[in-house]
């Protein structure tokens, strides 16, 4: 059964690593600062009794008053799983920092929330439009882009 | 049975049958591309029916009775669709390259004997004049890929240009052991020769015409120039209507070419009990263009390095050793009857092949980029 | 590339495809031969009684694309809106049967039968009298199991390849 | 092998995608209607006025028996276009199983999936490059209207705002029954058109302005 | 162990499109590939020719009404899509499923393994060059799985059977005696495909040992499925995070070492028979009773978000949906197996030549609805 690592538990590891990282853990989702996320994801891959090395997926919700970005992480081999969440407040030009320096997987979802919902991602070498076509006007999956 | 004097049959079939020359050459053109067409025809509505048969489906049934019209529908739809030759195009090779790659394959069947001594040109060297022909069908795959303008047929066409090079010194060498057996170059005789059929005689020559000519006429598994999982349509991607029709009627005119050619070279051609000998030819080739058929239903396609690694290491050296073992017996044994042959060279191909697949081994195909 | 059993798997390969020669080809010749379809089957098109349908428009709202479109009556006659317009655009529908599920009067139903093509797009639009149930618009079971049961039995490839001609 | 890394080809990605961009925006915007289907045979099919030369017939019958689909597979229409090539129910019996991949030999489009603005001019060159007795049949409620994903942003309300239609199959996807009822539709229409053109119709070069 | 031949000639490199409308690149993917000669030096995969805005259109329909779009995602395996959706939702909305729909849904998801493997080998053959009889094989199985499937739905490619809280219509009396008689006829069938296939001389020379994807990479690119497992990752989620009974079957997860083209091929062909392991116990223990919680056709699940995953035909398949509250979702997000699967396309092609570029793309099976949404 995967079970979910214990927020409490992982969030005094994190305080102690990175202080102020960590602004509030809900019941299994830890919200992470924007700027510290890469040093915490990077820590809980490599870190021994962790091993998160398996990003399942990356994905944005607009909540109107600000975007957040979801990540769940699960490590193959205590077979847990840990789910991040950073935001950012600004509407125009979002952007977080990104994550394809540490999974390689995360290229193409990156691009794909970049090009849907606008959030950009810094550092991200190929960071263009994956589904639609250059000239395309907004980013359709927010929620005040109208047709 | 033993061998029919050519006078003995002059009777019945003098050389040059209707007397006056030119008459001979009228009506034995007019035989070659009917024969041509016909079985070109009968080729298509074939493959289709035999290989919809083998993949649990039927093959077309409803154009005409159980679908023989179909074929002849084909060809009068292509043959009236617009031609369009693409911007990019270089006009005159692309307009020359249906026309150099189909005449070849009409001039192979100028040299087919269809009874003792019948055919358009009884040539003493017919088999080299067909290896001659044979290899200029390239020149026009080669125009046609270059001429039309576009990356998948040139990538075709460059394909087919290295495989021809490749094929054609085993092909060659597997005819040497069959003219070495009958000790003529001409055709008639090499049927007139063949009491017991080449192919028991030269097993290994069979196995080895047949792979080198299934990739010399690009029929799988060695079909990379009109690979259609790869390139689209191959060297005739840009090629629609009348000169569509030309290189569909090539790729099966050459497989009925090559299957004649085997079907005389190593199945004794015309010879066969009660039938009429120009029925039996059409017989016999119409079973081994069956068996590219077979061949072609399971066999998924080998790919260009593995390709040109077959034929180097593969069947170039089991042919030479075929060569070279075939002269050793003809010379061993000048008079004695060929079963002798039949026994030692199956023994010999049994070992060769296994001795083959054993040492045989191609690069992995990877280049470290 | 190795040949490590010398050439035995083109045989084998060879071996098998032989014998579909003479096995029997299972093709349903489709124009002569036809294969009674699942007594479930959701036809190309939707079939509407007048007599049941009340005019709740509950098909309407349960339509993920909003094809159906109907037009009622304000005042309510023996508690039934009449319905004078109900129109499908068979073009439209994607025929997911949601609508025949969320019906509670049972007054929608699937069609049956599949041959719906149409040279023109104007044509596959259906009005009022052309969803009424026909012999040329039979009603399949979907979401109504008692025509399920009068419908015929599916043909299985499992069991057998083409129905026999009765 | 050396391959310097700053690739100057002649041009770059980003360039294509810009241009491919710009071609988009502008199917999108010249194609809001609907091209009228072709559709005129069939009214005088009805008055009885089609007049078939037995030329007209031989070609007529050679055309319909062997049609030749281009490979337009798109998305799940494409399933049940691949059941309809399969072994139950067999196209290669009406002689279509040659599945030209390009599309200078093919004479049918059969249109199987949704229909995006960015496949949009991709599908619409393919069609011109079909040499000309040339046909399409839509195939699906989204190659018909859209379908399911009608308001999408990204998708093209039926194939006919971009090329002409035949030939419509309703069916999210159609039965293979149904393509293959829809086939033999188009197959009456290939039956009743007329493929030679009749002299005294045609423009005379030589009559300078008259026609 | 690759062997590195060092190419002397310079050759200029071009770039060959191999176009959204190919006949090999199952629907409508591009690949810019760069080509020195016919070695393939880099590939730039273009997406969205197939992008219908599916996460933007479930924004404006009810859970219900979002089903039939989960149909039309992977189109090569509905059941599995409507699977993982409806559990989302339950999750959410805290609805427990009768033990008869828990059942039915595990039988209608097996065979939908089946079907999709049918498929994804077949192709595989198709793109090596096999003129499509293994293709036509392998489909004539798929044509009895659409039969079980018509009969229990009404649609042979699109389903739409499975809703929030179990299925939609019971099991037909007829359903269980027919696939407890195919099930034998699969077997025989899978045995006879084996002979026919795995030794042929072409095809083994054309996938040992290409496209190799090393475990770390995989790992690091989230490669799930049978893509992964012939990379010796052992991760299924039936077995590591059972969900809906899984936990009442046993049967063993085949995985391989070396990750190239034939153990993908070989991985698949077990998990058909490890598929037709869990049906044979399946159909013996369906319980009798409701089918379907009661659930109306409108919910309005309680605000907040859930994420549920299975293990699709393609790899892990997962739903995250976040709700306000409303009939309608707020959030509707589908973790695209087949896109992170090609994430590594890339590396496992560089190298290799065009016939394997196209061979390796083909034994990955995505799909591109999946892919593009």
């Amino acid at each position: 059964m995967t079970t979910a690592l214990a927020a409490t538990e992982i969030v005094s590891q994190l305080s102690a690593q990175f202080p102020g990282a960590v602004e509030e853990a809900g019941t299994d989702a830890v919200l992470v600062k924007g700027e510290h996320l890469p040093a915490v994801v990077e820590y809980l891959k490599t870190a021994a009794g962790l091993k998160f090395d398996y990003l399942n997926f990356i994905t944005a919700v607009d909540y109107y008053s600000y975007f957040e970005v979801v990540y769940r992480l699960t490590s193959l081999e205590f077979n847990r799983y840990i789910v991040l969440k950073t935001r950012c407040y600004t509407r125009n030009k979002p952007s977080v920092l990104t994550l394809t320096g540490i999974y390689q997987g995360a290229d193409w979802q990156e691009r794909e929330i970049y090009d849907l919902m606008g959030i950009s991602f810094k550092g991200h070498k190929n960071l263009k439009r994956i589904f639609l076509w250059e000239g395309f006007d907004g980013h359709p999956l927010r929620k005040d882009w109208n047709r | 049975m033993e061998p029919i004097s050519a006078g003995a049959l002059d009777i019945i079939q003098p050389t040059y049958w209707p007397g006056n020359y030119w008459w001979h050459w009228l009506f034995y053109t007019v035989v070659v591309i009917v024969f041509m067409l016909v079985m070109v025809i009968g080729a298509i509505y074939f493959e289709r029916r035999a290989m919809g048969k083998m993949q649990t489906r039927l093959g077309p049934n409803r154009t005409g009775p159980f679908g023989l019209l179909q074929p002849i529908a084909d060809a009068v739809k292509v043959l009236l669709k617009e031609n369009i030759v693409p911007g990019v195009a270089d006009k005159i090779v692309h307009f020359l390259a249906p026309v150099i790659a189909f005449t070849p394959v009409l001039l192979i069947f100028t040299v087919i004997p269809f009874q003792n001594g019948a055919m358009l040109a009884d040539l003493n060297i017919g088999i080299l004049f067909i290896v001659a022909v044979s290899s200029i069908a390239t020149v026009g795959v080669f125009m046609a890929g270059w001429g039309s303008g576009n990356k998948y047929s040139l990538l075709g066409a460059m394909r087919n240009v290295a495989a021809v090079v490749s094929y054609e010194i085993p092909m060659v060498l597997a005819i040497l052991g069959v003219v070495m057996v009958t000790g003529s170059l001409s055709m008639n005789d090499i049927v007139n020769a063949q009491n017991i059929p080449n192919i028991l005689v030269q097993p290994l020559g069979f196995l080895l015409f047949f792979t080198a000519a299934c990739a010399e006429i690009n029929r799988s598994p060695f079909d990379l120039m009109e690979a259609d999982s790869e390139l689209t349509a191959g060297f005739h991607t840009e090629y629609s209507g009348m000169r569509f029709a030309m290189f569909y009627l090539v790729e099966y005119a050459e497989a009925i070419a090559m299957s004649a050619v085997i079907s005389t070279l190593f199945l004794s051609g015309w010879r066969g009990p009660w039938l009429p000998p120009w029925l039996w030819l059409i017989i016999k080739t119409f079973f081994v263009f069956f068996l590219m058929i077979w061949v072609r239903t399971i066999m998924p396609r080998v790919r260009i390095d593995q390709l040109m690694g077959l034929a180097w290491k593969f069947l170039f050296p089991l042919a030479v050793i075929n060569l070279f073992a075939t002269a050793i017996e003809v010379l061993a044994w000048p008079d004695a009857s060929q079963w002798i042959f039949v026994g030692v060279n199956i023994v010999l191909a049994g070992a060769l092949v296994f001795l083959g697949s054993r040492l045989f081994k191609t690069g992995l195909g990877r280049v470290e980029v | 590339m190795k040949f490590e059993n010398f050439g035995l798997g083109i045989v084998k390969g060879l071996s098998v495809a032989i014998q579909y020669v003479w096995r029997h080809a299972l093709v349903t010749q489709y124009p002569e031969q036809r294969l009674n379809i699942s007594r479930r089957s959701r036809g190309n098109e939707l079939v509407w009684s007048r007599e049941r349908c009340t005019g709740c428009a509950t098909c309407a709202k349960a339509c993920p694309q909003g094809v159906i479109e109907i037009v009622t009556a304000t005042d309510m006659t023996e508690n039934k809106y009449k319905v004078e317009t109900y129109r499908v655009d068979t073009g439209y529908c994607i025929q997911c049967g949601l609508c025949v599920e969320a019906c509670p009067y049972d007054a929608l139903f699937m069609g049956y039968s599949y041959e719906r093509a149409k040279y023109r797009r104007a044509e596959l639009v259906q009005t009022n009298d052309e969803l009424l149930e026909s012999p040329q618009r039979p009603v399949s079971g979907y979401f109504h199991p008692d025509i399920a049961k009068k419908l015929p039995k599916q043909t299985l490839l499992i069991e057998k390849i083409v129905e026999k001609r009765k | 092998m050396e391959i310097d890394e700053n690739k100057d080809y002649i041009y770059d990605a980003h360039e294509l995608d810009v241009h491919e961009g710009q071609i988009i925006e502008k199917l999108k915007a010249n194609s809001q209607k609907s091209i009228p289907d072709p559709d005129g045979w069939l009214d005088e099919d009805i008055k009885r006025n089609i007049v078939l030369t037995s030329l007209d017939w031989v070609i007529d019958w050679a055309r319909r028996s062997s049609l030749w689909p281009v490979a337009c597979f798109p998305a799940c229409c494409a399933i049940e276009m691949m059941a309809v090539e399969g072994p139950r129910f067999d196209l290669s019996r009406f002689g279509m199983e040659i599945l030209r991949a390009s599309p200078r030999q093919a004479d049918l489009m059969i249109t199987a999936g949704t229909l995006t603005w960015k496949m949009a001019p991709n599908v619409q060159r393919i069609y011109n490059q079909m040499p000309d007795p040339k046909w399409v049949i839509a195939m699906g409620t989204c190659g018909i209207s859209g379908g399911i994903f009608r308001s999408g942003y990204n998708v093209v309300p039926g194939y006919n705002k971009i090329i002409p239609v035949d030939v419509y199959i309703p069916g999210c996807p159609p039965r293979p029954e149904a393509v293959i009822y829809g086939i033999q539709m188009l197959q009456k229409k290939i039956a009743k058109s007329k493929a030679v053109p009749d002299l005294n119709e045609l423009p005379n070069p030589l009559k300078k302005g008259k026609k | 162990m690759t062997t590195t031949q060092e190419l002397t000639l310079k050759t200029e490199p071009f770039i060959l499109n191999i176009g959204p409308m190919h006949p090999s690149t199952h629907g409508v993917f591009r690949m810019r590939a760069t080509l020195d000669g016919e070695v393939v030096t880099d590939i730039e995969p273009v997406f969205g020719y197939l992008h219908r805005g599916i996460e933007k259109l479930a924004e404006e329909r009810t859970y219900t009404g979002i089903i039939p779009f989960t149909d039309r995602l992977d189109y090569l395996s509905p059941m599995s899509n409507n699977l993982g959706y409806c559990l989302a939702v339950e999750k959410l909305a805290g609805v427990k499923v009768p033990e008869r729909g828990e059942y039915i849904r595990i039988i209608t998801a097996e065979l939908q393994r089946l079907a999709n493997h049918c498929v994804a080998i077949g192709a595989m053959f198709n793109d090596a060059g096999a003129y499509f009889t293994p293709f036509l094989y392998m489909f004539r199985n798929r044509e009895k799985i659409y039969d079980l499937f018509d009969m229990l739905c009404g649609q042979r490619v699109t389903y739409n059977y499975m809703r929030i809280g179990g299925v939609s219509q019971d099991l037909p009396e007829e359903f269980l005696p027919a696939v407890a008689k195919f099930l034998p006829q699969l077997k025989k069938f899978l045995d006879e495909y084996e002979f026919f296939v795995k030794q042929n001389e072409v095809f083994v020379a054309r996938s040992k040992g290409v496209g190799i994807l090393s475990k770390e990479l995989a790992i690091n690119c989230g490669i799930s499925g049978p893509v992964a497992r012939a990379s010796g990752i052992k991760h299924d989620l039936r077995r590591d995070d059972p969900y809906s009974i899984y936990d009442r079957f046993e049967f063993d997860i085949p995985t391989a070492e070396n990750g190239d083209c034939f153990d993908r091929f070989y991985v698949r062909v077990q998990e058909m028979r490890q598929s037709v392991r869990i049906l044979e116990q399946a159909i013996k223990q369906v319980p009798d009773g409701p089918f379907r919680a009661n659930v109306p056709q409108v919910i309005h699940p309680p605000a907040g978000e859930s994420y549920a995953h299975i293990e699709s035909p393609k790899g892990e398949l997962g739903y995250y949906i976040v709700s306000d509250g409303s009939i309608a979702p707020y959030r509707f997000h589908i973790r695209p197996t087949s896109l992170i699967n090609l994430g590594a396309l890339r590396n496992m092609v560089r190298g290799w030549k065009v016939a394997d570029l196209i061979f390796i793309f083909g034994s990955i099976d995505i799909t591109m609805g999946e892919v593009d949404r």
